[in-house]
């Protein structure tokens, strides 16, 4: 029963704070808000047995994601008076899209009811060893390949971030 | 085997050449083209008389798609092969006075032309002959892209877009014919013959269409001719003379080969709406003509006249207006590189083409005066003209389709004598004026070029039958095929 | 001889080689030696094959020389017909050719184009005896259009002169649009009989009922281009133009042979005609209105050449009647004789105009009596020869037509006497303005009088000769003559026989010929009175005529009305053809395209805002869409 | 005790559809770049939270370690593309994605 | 399998090289590398057995789509050695290329939706960074930007369609997923299809088919000549064949559902690719709009789901490639020689370098696809597939679109050819004539003997 209300309770957060992350005039107040909105989801984590996941989740995203993103906004000084603003009738038709999107997603999103588990429910998925396992012998591969990727991340913020020699 | 050779002789020529430098250039390319027609006659003489197809060669090109390089010559092919390889070393000869900038360049593409041409002529598959087909386009827009006249970009432009849309309808023609031959799908033409004649009359009618607009933009038939009088204004004579007295062939001859026999019932759906459309443009092109006062710009409307009493022929289906289109073919080939040739030839002298500005030059050139009424009495088709074996045997086949018809086609006979002879008139008649008083007699080249295309149109005007002669197997056979099952 | 038939027209068409080729080297008298020669040759042949064919049996022998054009079932060889009708054309032909090629070396003589001339005469002979011989329709058809082609280059000799050009032009023209009704009609005798030679069509023919529609059309359709090349009615302007040429040329051409095609080719076909009433009662109508029409033209005109020129119309309408009632003989007799005097006619005003130094105006001849005696008195016996005096050659042709007419049908013969009564006084208008009074030209031209050369003088006197007795071939036996052109022509035209019966009594013939007679001899008289007694000059320019004078005078306005009527609409389609379809419609349509693809994509391109915002508003709206699609 | 099996999986869908949509309507509201940016990972996180609640209905491990990919994705994503942010704001001196429209048309 | 494996270490191995310092010898050594991956590659040929744990799978399909991919890189690398000169950062560039294309063998070869994932996100952030790699020049930063935000736009899209389909499916697998569909015929979940959707639409983004290819033109404007080759010509075949490996294969049982969508979108692409490169005054950009319309060429065989479709997007990819690395190698010479990429800065080339207006023309016939080049004989294939499975429309449609194509590739021959321009010749240096020289033997080569491309399948 618990649970229910607090599924109610997280989710109305998230949704209020991801609200928040898009409506507040300083993008500081942005972040923040983004943060909360991670942590919520965090708890919605921790409400479908992915602890490990949800811990994951706050230390990359919470911890090192946002952090970048404020040092950023600090780095370039945005706030209220530097914050760039679309002309009203831009805005409604953005809410009127993005309206539109949620409907049509909405409706196209029916029939979950009809999937069905194949395998008995097991509570302990979320756990560090299961997913190691599965991250270690399925997707060895993948979790190899992703080392590429971070390369090129790591490379290209370099590369791009240090002033070019003239 | 001499097929192949006949196909690639020019290329390799054409490679050749470029890289030569100078002025030998034009005695190379001279040369490359009288070996190539040595070479045709001997083709002519190892033919036998009969329908089957010669000199057959058959080699594997794209096996998985059932394309192969497949060549070879019947009756109908030779006499086309033949007219090919003795225009072009004309033509050369033709353009030896006007020194054209870049000539190894120039003549390399017209044999490479030549060599699409033959290849038009002689492929056996289906899909060959649309590569060749689209091959023959390159080096004359090339040609008169860097050699023509004023304002040429978007005129020759104009022409290349226009012929690419009418081939790619054709090339979905070909597309759906081959997905109708049954097994292994080929592009073989007999196995495209078998596949549109099994379809029935309403595909065949798409198929009609679809190949139909190729040739009719090609031709040009009317109302898909406007392209052709600018092109032909616009574009140095020599490619004026690939365009009319070859390229324009490849039309008729697809008409033949490519139509006649694939979708016989396309032609009784929509052959007729073709044969009005083609005898409509024949007086609408005469009286164009008429209006004239450009004399190339005349004699390209007069052509599209001929064109569209050689399609109606064709499309009557019978044995006069096939062997009538063939020779017509040939003369009509001849009399306009002639009567282009003497555009070109007063253009160097005087500068002018226009006739009013014109008059009087048979005063000072009576020689060329009196070649210049030879091919032009072939053109208005005089008996014992090449024009008028042609041109009779037309107006018989169409006259067996429709009496009517041909009764009005054969105004052309009227108007042609009216716009030809009134040309003549303001171009040679009168007293010479100041443009045509300095008018230089003609070059030894000239004459000679002249003479041979004058022998031709009387020779073939009093002995047509060697010609007929060698269609007449082949045509027959066509309509056998061709003839309703 | 038959078997050397193919010499006849060889031998001018190797002088035309050689004239045409080194004409320009050759001296005048080499090649008028050459042109007259090789057209003396044929004449020999053609007397001796005449000779052999009376003599012969068997009346007609074809010689194929080889196999011209064959398609499918259609085949047609190049092959000869010799038989009376064509033995006598050739004879005609380089008889009266030859004759005229003597006169002209002394005509011409100072023309720097003497040579050209030959060349072509001979050509001209050379397509007028393929005309003649040919043993089918195709090979006359080349002859027709060959002819055709001389003429032309004949009218337009002197081609410095425009208007000679365009006279030329209108011939060559007017002749076309006979030619395809003549191409059309072989067409359909190839379609109906599957061949175009005599013999079989002939043969063939004769299966078909009488008036059946296809002979009909075919006949009528080959009148087409007996219409054109015979210069009947509508297509007759262009003769009187053609006078343009060296009056041995319309001596030639526009009088003794070209013109007459028309009724060669329809003769040679009798038996097709034969079986198509309709078309008889056609050519016989369009005939009788031809001769009227063009003697009424004849009385007021002032050129001598003109003048001429229209009686040749007229003449040929005689023909056209004479064919038109069935009497083929007569029609080809009148032929003959009409080549002789009409011949005669021209090479005298020929040497008329060569005395009086290119004048042609009647108006300012007069009196030439004593300069010319010759040429006088021939041209008096050649204008009783056309006027149908008794006795003269004119007479007896004249008279069978009329009396064939008077038997198919009143009317006509009334036409065919009035066209005589007009005949006689405009001839002896033109005689007597020119010969009788006295001189009304201007000095210089008096003292340059002289008699022509004798090169000319002679075939003058020949023609005359022959336009007096040329008659005797065909005397009818009403008067006691036995008509040997009658039955040596016999197996060409016996197939048509049955169709003229001869009912006329000897005394209606006489009636008729005595009418005839007195017609003539009255309107001679009046000419006489007018002209010779009270002196009456035709109106100069400048003074004004009556209205049905000056509408006579003005030919009709014919020309004028064809030119408001066929030459400037033509000339105005085709302007309107070129200027508005072709370049506004029907290139309008092509170029359109391009046009709109340009437009197009000048506004679609700025679809690219280059706002990143804008471009994931479209994104997102297609993904809804997209979406939208799903869910329905 | 697990919520997925109280609350239905409907839920988390439309939950998650919510999240994904609120952070395509910033993508389109905002013309500050870094906050576009933020929304796009709201839509990522968005897109992991319904993985995880796949994951655990199918009581399926794969769904979960999947989302550990797209964070390593998001964190790659995110470097690079402050990266370029500061890059552009170096030469324009601002972070308001209309300031780069030179290209079009 | 060996080639990602040379790929990554190749690509290791350069960012050593600024530790090591042996730059000079960096280029190359990374020719003969990619020569190398390229021969090895050959050498996974039927061994169609090793999947490595279900993640990828060596089919021909992906041999195939790798050596094209070599070869590409191999003369993309001829082309742009300037590339790697006149930058600081050599070595960064050289690993971003190698990993992107490391990338790029992922994508032509993956079998599970996290490889896909991971495939396209490697590729994608290494080309956000190389299209902003002028970093003081404006245009290259918009570009960058533009590509950015967009791209992380389309990838959520992507993402939740993979989220949707496990969720439906319980299974990142494509064997397993079509197991699926056909196992559960009539009873797949909506969300299913709600996936599918969503993939489709992430996909086309980075095949940027219309009306997802907004990104494109700025894009590829912006970007450093070179980059833009590299994206048109590689990551759009890469694009292609995971497009290709997803939606002809995995989901060819559920076609019903995307068919007419992908049939709206060729035909949007078609148009609006080559209607609106007509009035481009750019060169650059006019490519860049003509390789949207080659895109939508290749939906066309996407779009007939039969045994043609795959070696008809193979050859296309192959001949247009080619085509497209010789012509913006030469919009590069003719770029730096003249100093913009205006249509008219080619006014004179046929007289000033024959040689170079020459194979020019040869490119463009061949992108035009005229005969006897490698892009007639591509466009063939592609109409034939299409042909055959019926879709007469959308072919009429390409047929137009590509008379339409004809007509701006054309304006180069003529400014070429037709216009006066300056006479004085540009230099070609060697490594970019042996590039045009090849690419122009290949184009005709592939023109005249298209068939040992085709029978690969």
């Amino acid at each position: 029963m618990i649970t229910t209300y607090l599924f109610y309770f997280l989710s109305f957060l998230a949704i209020m704070f991801a609200l928040m992350v898009v409506f507040s005039k300083n993008p500081v107040h942005s972040v923040l808000y983004l943060v909360l909105t991670f942590f919520t989801i965090a708890g919605h984590y921790v409400l479908l047995n992915a602890q490990f996941l949800a811990a994951v989740h706050i230390i990359v995203y919470a911890g090192a994601i946002m952090v970048l993103f404020l040092f950023v906004i600090m780095l370039l000084n945005l706030n209220k008076e530097t914050e760039p603003h679309k002309g009203v009738w831009l805005k409604a038709s953005a809410a009127v899209a993005s309206g539109l999107l949620l409907v049509v997603l909405v409706g196209s999103l029916k029939g979950a009811e009809t999937i069905v588990a194949t395998n008995a429910f097991n509570p302990n998925i979320g756990l560090i060893e299961n997913l190691g396992k599965t991250l270690f012998t399925d997707f060895l591969l993948p979790f190899e390949v992703a080392s590429i990727l971070l390369i090129v991340a790591m490379v290209g913020a370099v590369m791009l971030g240090k002033r070019s020699i003239k | 085997m001499i097929t192949i050779l006949l196909i690639f002789f020019p290329l390799i020529a054409a490679l050749m050449l470029l890289l030569v430098k100078g002025e030998q250039v034009k005695k190379i390319a001279l040369g490359a083209a009288i070996i190539e027609f040595a070479i045709s006659i001997f083709a002519l003489i190892q033919f036998q008389h009969n329908a089957d197809v010669q000199f057959e060669a058959n080699l594997p090109w794209i096996n998985s798609l059932g394309i192969s390089f497949h060549v070879g010559m019947d009756g109908i092919s030779l006499l086309l092969v033949l007219l090919t390889t003795f225009l072009v070393p004309v033509i050369i000869l033709t353009s030896f006075q006007n020194n054209y900038k870049n000539p190894s360049l120039f003549y390399a593409l017209v044999l490479s032309m030549q060599m699409a041409l033959i290849g038009v002529f002689v492929s056996l598959d289906g899909f060959l002959f649309y590569v060749f087909w689209e091959l023959a386009l390159i080096p004359i827009y090339f040609i008169c892209l860097l050699w023509g006249g004023e304002n040429r970009a978007q005129i020759t432009f104009k022409f290349f877009v226009y012929t690419l849309a009418g081939s790619l309808l054709m090339l979905l023609g070909l597309i759906y014919l081959y997905q109708h031959t049954e097994g292994t799908h080929s592009f073989n033409m007999a196995a495209l013959y078998k596949a549109g004649q099994g379809l029935d009359a309403v595909h065949q009618g798409y198929v009609f269409v679809a190949m139909f607009m190729a040739f009719a933009i090609k031709m040009p038939v009317f109302p898909f001719h406007t392209w052709q009088p600018d092109t032909y204004t616009v574009s140095p004579t020599t490619g004026t003379m690939l365009l009319s007295g070859i390229m324009l062939k490849m039309g008729t001859y697809g008409l033949i080969r490519w139509i006649l026999p694939v979708v016989p019932l396309g032609v009784v759906t929509w052959g007729h709406t073709a044969i009005v459309l083609s005898v409509i443009g024949i007086v609408y092109a005469s009286c164009i003509a008429i209006a004239q006062k450009d004399f190339k710009r005349l004699i390209a409307y007069s052509s599209i006249a001929h064109v569209g009493l050689i399609a109606a022929g064709i499309l009557a289906v019978n044995v006069q207006g096939l062997q009538g289109a063939m020779v017509q073919m040939l003369s009509h080939g001849v009399n306009v590189v002639g009567l282009f040739f003497i555009v070109d030839i007063i253009q160097q002298r005087t500068g002018k083409r226009d006739l009013g500005s014109l008059g009087g030059i048979r005063n000072v050139s009576p020689q060329f005066a009196v070649l210049f009424l030879i091919v032009l009495l072939g053109s208005v088709a005089l008996p014992l003209t090449n024009g008028f074996i042609g041109e009779f045997l037309l107006l018989n086949g169409l006259y067996q389709y429709s009496a009517g018809l041909t009764a009005f086609a054969g105004l052309s006979v009227i108007l042609g004598a009216v716009y030809m002879l009134r040309s003549y008139q303001s171009i040679m008649l009168g007293e010479v004026n100041n443009v045509t008083a300095s008018f230089a007699p003609l070059t030894g080249n000239e004459k000679t070029v002249l003479v041979i295309l004058c022998a031709a149109i009387i020779v073939f005007g009093v002995f047509p039958k060697p010609l007929l002669d060698i269609a007449e197997p082949a045509v027959a056979r066509l309509i056998e095929i061709a003839k309703i099952k | 001889m038959i078997k050397l038939v193919y010499l006849v027209p060889l031998l001018p068409l190797i002088g035309f080689l050689i004239i045409g080729l080194f004409g320009k080297k050759l001296s005048k008298g080499l090649v008028s030696v050459v042109g007259c020669g090789s057209v003396l040759g044929a004449f020999a042949v053609s007397l001796g094959i005449f000779f052999e064919l009376t003599g012969k049996v068997e009346k007609s022998v074809t010689i194929d020389l080889f196999s011209w054009i064959t398609a499918g079932k259609l085949s047609i060889p190049f092959s000869f017909l010799v038989d009376p009708l064509s033995s006598l054309f050739l004879l005609i032909i380089t008889g009266i050719g030859f004759l005229i090629h003597l006169y002209s070396t002394g005509y011409m003589s100072h023309d720097e184009g003497f040579s050209r001339f030959f060349a072509y005469l001979n050509l001209f002979i050379f397509f007028m005896l393929l005309l003649v011989l040919g043993s089918n329709y195709l090979i006359m058809f080349v002859g027709w259009e060959g002819v055709g082609l001389c003429s032309y280059l004949l009218i337009g000799f002197w081609f410095k002169n425009t208007a000679y050009n365009n006279a030329a032009k209108k011939a060559f023209i007017m002749n076309r649009i006979g030619d395809l009704g003549f191409l059309l009609g072989i067409i359909l005798i190839f379609v109906t009989f599957g061949s175009t030679s005599y013999h079989e069509v002939f043969l063939m023919a004769k299966n078909f009922t009488s008036g059946a529609p296809v002979l009909t059309a075919i006949t009528l359709l080959l009148f087409v281009g007996a219409i054109g090349k015979s210069a009947q009615l509508p297509l007759y302007t262009w003769l009187p133009d053609a006078m343009a040429g060296p009056t041995p040329v319309s001596a030639l051409i526009h009088a003794a042979t070209m013109v007459t095609a028309g009724i060669y080719m329809i003769a040679r076909s009798n038996i097709l005609f034969t079986l198509a009433p309709l078309s008889m009662e056609i050519i016989a109508m369009v005939g009788a209105c031809t001769l009227l029409f063009a003697a009424t033209i004849g009385l007021a005109q002032n050129d001598i050449k003109k003048v001429l020129a229209y009686s040749t119309v007229s003449q040929l309408g005689y023909m056209f009647l004479a064919l038109g009632v069935g009497a083929y003989t007569g029609a080809v007799f009148h032929v003959m004789t009409h080549a002789f005097f009409k011949a005669l006619l021209f090479l005298g005003a020929g040497s008329v105009i060569h005395a009086m130094s290119g004048e042609q105006d009647i108006r300012h001849m007069g009196g030439l009596k004593k300069y010319l005696p010759i040429t006088q008195l021939t041209f008096l016996l050649g204008t009783l020869a056309i006027v149908g005096f008794p006795g003269f050659s004119g007479f007896f042709s004249k008279d069978e037509i009329l009396a064939h007419a008077y038997e198919h049908n009143k009317l006509l013969w009334v036409f065919g006497v009035l066209g005589a009564a007009m005949t006689t006084f405009y001839m002896f208008r033109l005689y007597f303005l020119t010969f009788k009074g006295d001189f009304r030209g201007t000095k210089d031209q008096l003292h340059h009088l002289h008699e022509s050369p004798k090169n000319m003088t002679i075939p003058l006197m020949v023609l005359a000769a022959l336009s007096v007795v040329g008659g005797l071939v065909g005397i009818p036996e009403v008067l006691g003559g036995t008509h040997f052109l009658e039955e040596f022509l016999k197996p060409v035209f016996e197939d048509s026989s049955f169709r003229l019966i001869h009912h006329l009594s000897h005394e209606t013939e006489y009636i008729l010929m005595g009418v005839a007679v007195t017609v003539m001899t009255v309107s001679l008289y009046y000419a006489y009175t007018v002209y010779v007694k009270n002196k009456t000059l035709p109106a100069d320019e400048s003074q004004e005529l009556k209205p049905l004078h000056k509408l006579v005078y003005k030919k009709y306005l014919i020309d004028e009305l064809y030119d408001n009527a066929i030459t400037q609409p033509l000339n105005f389609i085709s302007g309107g053809l070129h200027k508005v379809i072709d370049n506004q419609l029907v290139d309008g349509i092509v170029n359109g395209v391009g046009t709109v693809v340009n437009w197009t994509s000048s506004k679609v391109r700025l679809v690219q805002t280059g706002n990143i915002g804008f471009y994931i508003f479209v994104m997102v709206i297609s993904i809804v869409l997209i979406l939208f699609t799903s869910i329905m | 005790m697990s919520a997925i099996e109280i609350v239905p999986l409907n839920w988390y869908l439309l939950l998650s559809t919510v999240l994904f949509t609120i952070g395509v309507l910033g993508v389109l509201f905002r013309r500050n770049a870094i906050i576009i940016f933020m929304s796009v990972e709201l839509m990522l996180n968005a897109v992991n939270l319904l993985l995880v609640a796949f994951s655990s209905y199918l009581s399926d491990s794969k769904g979960q370690v999947f989302v550990f990919f797209i964070m390593a994705v998001a964190a790659a994503e995110v470097a690079v593309g402050l990266a370029i942010l500061m890059m552009v704001y170096r030469n324009t001196k601002s972070s308001d994605i209309n300031i780069l429209n030179k290209l079009k048309w | 399998m060996k080639a990602l494996i040379l790929l990554s270490s190749l690509g290791v191995i350069t960012l050593l090289a600024e530790i090591f310092s042996f730059k000079k010898l960096l280029y190359p050594f990374v020719l003969l590398g990619l020569a190398a991956t390229f021969v090895v590659n050959l050498f996974d040929w039927n061994l169609t057995q090793n999947t490595f744990f279900g993640m990828m799978q060596y089919d021909h399909f992906a041999v195939g789509f790798t050596s094209v991919i070599l070869i590409i890189a191999f003369l993309w690398f001829l082309m742009s050695d300037s590339f790697f000169r006149e930058e600081t950062s050599v070595t960064d560039h050289f690993a971003l290329v190698i990993f992107a294309l490391a990338g790029t063998v992922i994508m032509v070869s993956y079998t599970n939706m996290t490889m896909l994932f991971l495939g396209i996100e490697i590729l994608s952030i290494s080309m956000y960074i190389l299209a902003g790699s002028k970093k003081d020049d404006l245009n290259s930063n918009e570009s960058a930007f533009k590509y950015l935000i967009m791209g992380a736009f389309a990838t959520g899209f992507l993402l939740f369609g993979i989220a949707l389909i496990y969720g439906a499916t319980g299974s990142f697998d494509l064997a397993e997923i079509k197991i699926f569909i056909t196992s559960h015929e009539g009873t797949v979940p909506a969300i299913f299809y709600a996936g599918v959707l969503l993939m489709l639409i992430g996909l086309a983004f980075k095949v940027s088919a219309a009306p997802f290819h907004f990104w494109a033109p700025d894009v590829y404007q912006g970007a450093p000549t070179v980059i833009t080759a590299f994206m048109a010509t590689i990551v759009k075949t890469a694009a292609f064949a995971a497009f290709l490996r997803l939606f002809a294969n995995t989901f060819a049982g559920v076609t019903d559902t995307w068919i007419n969508i992908v049939w709206v979108m060729a035909a949007l692409t078609l148009l609006v690719g080559n209607i609106t490169a007509v009035m481009q005054t750019s060169t650059k950009r006019m490519l860049a709009y003509s390789s949207v319309a080659h895109a939508g060429y290749m939906l066309l065989a996407l779009l007939a789901v039969n045994n043609l479709s795959t070696s008809a997007v193979l050859f296309y990819a192959t001949a247009y490639s080619i085509g497209s690395i010789g012509t913006f190698c030469i919009l590069h010479i003719i770029t730096t020689a003249k100093g913009n990429d205006n249509v008219d800065s080619f006014n004179g080339l046929g007289k000033s370098n024959p040689k170079l207006a020459l194979i020019m023309t040869i490119v463009l016939l061949s992108l035009a696809g005229i005969p006897p080049t490698a892009g007639f004989f591509a466009k063939y294939f592609i109409f034939t597939a299409a042909f055959q499975s019926g879709f007469t429309g959308i072919v009429l449609i390409a047929i137009i679109a590509s008379l339409i194509g004809v007509y701006y590739y054309f304006r180069i021959i003529i400014a070429m050819y037709f216009k006066e321009g300056s006479d004085e010749a540009i230099t070609v240096q060697t490594s970019h004539k042996i590039l045009l020289i090849a690419v122009a033997i290949a184009t005709i080569a592939l023109g005249l003997f298209p068939d040992f491309i085709i029978r690969m399948f």
